[in-house]
């Protein structure tokens, strides 16, 4: 190894403390969460979000579920850029449902590569990305300032241009981070976390374990994010929960079918909610 | 013929015929019957074909179906985790990646797909997790195969309310015209088995599920079906085929699909 | 692990004998060569190449160097699109700038960004990729077909359109593939080798080892590149030599000084050439 | 001031002083004498300095360097290897990764380089390698630094016979105007230390080397440089940075870029 390097980084480094995160989200900002349906969310984070009462964010979830039900049962957000948001297996996500329905929320229905050629489009500083996703279905025409059609005069090939999308703030959960900002998902980092990470102003990871950054060194190639993309770390153990802790983890399957059953009775997810996640605030689209 | 296979069985069977030893495919959320149609297809009259669980496990060899089919554990023996967006995407654009199974809350005559709203899109009376994969892959997957459980006159409908995923268009050449490669092949459901007519692009009735009627499947679709002279009993599964379909799925987690949610 | 399966692929699979490579390659086509200056590139397969008296190939190689030099000095190419090809610290490659300044082939000056723009748009069969890079500089007025200047009309941002790069074949190096097509670079590939096998039409792999697919199926993390995207596999061990034979290794040292120096006498060269990679055929480039 | 250093420990230790503790940097090929300063920097003023060898090897602490300082064993001690092309592009047009290094056979007055041909592009004097990554990130890396060992008149000239890589353009505001951010800060060179004045863009003399004189420079320049008032002589290297320098870079390598190609 070469010359030991005088590190003069702040003792603490890049760590904030989970009960201190909401401040690093101000309402209104457009704020991206990671994880892929059951799989790998933010949910610790989340918890904070509607611990503290943020509201009118803009949410871009890409494929979504819990994190976005969580933030929409209790207010937080005024708009959700999404490709899907649901349980799968269990169900429908209650509160984006009712939300959605009963207009408390906009929805921008994106599809994963279109949302993908934007964050690219958005990195990349270029105008705006094509591609063939969403040719010939209704996604541009709802979304007019966000992708639209055009053709190549060269070639008079039609495509998809998907504009820039840069979101204020990505949090994504890892199983291990340093101070530096180092982070990693074992046994690899899927989907979009990456590009969220990338395209986002300002990216916090919440980790399952904070460990020293030797365990970086000693295998670099498994590293997801390097400590200079990233700017906060949080220890969060159990923080995906109830969704899968990461690629080959379960997700909490009780918990889920809980969750849907309880949200037919307001008073049931009231309370549900308030033992297993944080009261609910007074944004909520809870009934009271 | 084997007469104690359950109709979930059935489905599966029908989609797996649909399948061969050039089938390259991947699923997305909520696809239990896609997913046991792959296995049972691999294990049986298509050795070579090639399935990426979740769209990054490539060729798993799981011994379940967990509680998601993009959930990690769908992985189990994958000789590859294809995690970068840029890895799937690519290969799917290209057509490395040929075949996507998708089940459309509303299907309409020529295909087209809509998993985003049901009613008004401003004001939906169900509003429906979104279009996911299908928005991108519709117009761009050639080897496209459609299904549903629920083959009634909600899910066949003579117009959709949203077209989240790219069938055959406005029928006819209009995917030659947007310059899109394939488009839909079949679509395999609880009543029949259906494919679209080669020139006009409109679903056509193939074959009937043992036990029902054309004039079931007639009455059970929103939309006229192309159907040309006598259509055939779809031919049930074997007794090997449903003896595999309960090893390759022990828990039966492809019965989700045919509860109401 | 599931129920095991009856795999009916042909005994050999998709493997290939590297004295067989060359028929792979018909003349004129467009070939994509993996590798990174100085490390990793697919020597061996360009060797077979000179053996065979390939002609008039176009090659597509972002970062090049000795593969390069060897099909030039043989005489093989007749255009070579590149983002810079060298020696580095050991100096020009000589038949690439002798090729250039006698007008012996045609060079097309891209840059890394643009070539992988270029490719990204073949990958995803769009018309153009926008990029930043190369705005402002000569190299889209060297290039008219390949890239041009545009303009976003809702913007009136510029950027560079790179118009799609889908090579006939591309030949990667890797450590270890099996029979079917999966392959590894350890500890991970790197650079634009995993999109050129992306964009091509058929891709063929050199691997230092054949391993059993159960290799892959250990560590399914590290696959480089799944068995459905290569089309042949080649046993080649040492077959990036005289480039490193992967990240961490070291070229030959010795035998870039011996070639750069020998490249000044035709004769000494000949030699040379014949004794460590192969006879130079008939359409050499270097003088009798 | 130690006067037993050499001109490449000169010229390594100006080009350190360009960087700080906000550098985040990567390097391309042929860069031994800015690996050397990083590593220089990241050891004496600029602890929190960020290096990426070879654009992969993040944070690497390489006991040597290689032949190639693309080479993989410049990673050593790396905390992460950024191998997918879409990290490393994707941080530095976000300026995740601000800071790149280049070296042009040519430069002109606005800090524009040529390392592609030398004479006629159809039929050129001396082909070169190529502008490589300078031609994309001329026009997007907030902090660039150009660098030379060979400040003569075929390397400084008045008209570029190729432009590979973007330095401010025509001068003025032609960056802005494309819509570019940053754009060259400096150019360090074996004679003296230049940046570029903030209206014009043009070259302007900063320091001269020790043993030299301006008109030593002036005279090795085939174009104008702005030179306001007095110039000052380039701090020498300390003994602590020779040492340094010695230490991070023991068998020489720097040296290379001083010989004759």
């Amino acid at each position: 190894m070469g010359v030991g390097w005088r590190r003069m980084v702040p003792a603490d480094g890049k760590l904030v403390a989970l009960a201190d995160v909401a401040g690093l989200v101000p309402d209104g900002a457009s704020v991206a969460l990671g994880g892929f349906s059951l799989e790998g969310a933010p949910m610790a984070f989340c918890a904070e979000l509607v611990r503290a009462g943020a509201r009118d964010l803009e949410l871009v979830v890409p494929v979504g579920g819990m994190n976005v039900d969580w933030l929409l049962a209790a207010g937080c957000a005024r708009r959700v850029l999404t490709a899907l948001v649901g349980f799968e297996g269990f169900g429908l996500a209650p509160w984006f449902r009712r939300a959605a329905e009963q207009g408390l929320v906009e929805v921008e229905d994106w599809s994963e590569h279109t949302m993908l050629s934007a964050l690219q489009a958005a990195i990349l500083g270029v105008p705006y990305m094509p591609t063939l996703a969403g040719l010939g279905t209704d996604l541009p025409a709802r979304l007019p300032g966000r992708m639209w059609e055009l053709a190549d005069e060269r070639s008079g090939r039609r495509f998809i241009a998907c504009g820039p999308l840069a979101p204020d703030v990505a949090v994504v959960h890892v199983h291990e981070a340093d101070r530096l900002g180092n982070a990693r998902v074992l046994p690899r980092s899927v989907w979009l976390d990456g590009e969220l990470v990338k395209a986002a102003r300002t990216v916090i990871v919440t980790a399952e374990r904070i460990v020293d950054t030797e365990v970086f060194r000693a295998a670099p190639e498994r590293t997801s994010y390097p400590g200079f993309a990233v700017d906060h770390v949080v220890a969060a153990p159990g923080g995906a929960w109830p969704t899968a802790s990461g690629p080959g983890a379960a997700p909490d399957a009780a918990f889920y079918r809980d969750y849907v059953r309880a949200a037919r009775d307001p008073a049931a997810f009231r309370a549900l909610f308030a033992q297993r996640v944080a009261p609910l605030p007074p944004s909520s689209l809870v009934p009271a | 013929m084997s007469d104690d296979h359950t109709l979930d069985e059935l489905v599966v069977t029908a989609l797996a015929r649909c399948l061969d030893d050039e089938t390259r495919a991947f699923n997305g959320a909520a696809s239990f019957v896609p997913v046991v149609a792959f296995l049972l297809a691999r294990a049986t009259h298509a050795p070579r074909l090639l399935w990426a669980a979740a769209s990054i496990g490539v060729d798993a060899r799981p011994s379940e179906i967990p509680d998601s089919t993009l959930s990690g554990s769908l992985w189990e023996g994958a000789s590859m985790l294809q995690s970068s967006p840029y890895d799937f995407w690519g290969r799917a654009f290209t057509g490395r990646l040929n075949t996507f199974c998708f089940r459309g809350a509303q299907i309409d005559a020529f295909g087209n797909v809509n998993n985003t709203v049901i009613g008004d899109y401003e004001a939906p009376r169900v509003r429906l997790p979104g279009g996911g994969g299908m928005s991108d892959l519709g117009g761009v997957i050639p080897r496209l195969l459609l299904w549903t459980t629920t083959h009634d006159r909600r899910t066949f409908v003579d117009r959709l309310d949203f077209r989240s995923g790219l069938g055959w268009g406005d029928g006819g050449d209009h995917r030659e015209r947007l310059g899109l490669p394939g488009g839909p092949l079949a679509c395999v459901t609880d009543l029949a088995v259906l494919d679209f007519h080669p020139v006009s692009r409109r679903m056509r009735l193939r074959s009937v599920h043992p036990g029902g009627t054309v004039d079931d499947v007639v009455d059970a679709t929103g939309f006229d079906l192309v159907i040309e002279g006598d259509v055939p009993e779809t031919r049930a599964p074997t007794a090997q085929e449903v003896a595999l379909i309960r090893r390759l799925d022990p828990t039966g987690a492809r019965r989700r699909e045919f509860q109401r949610t």
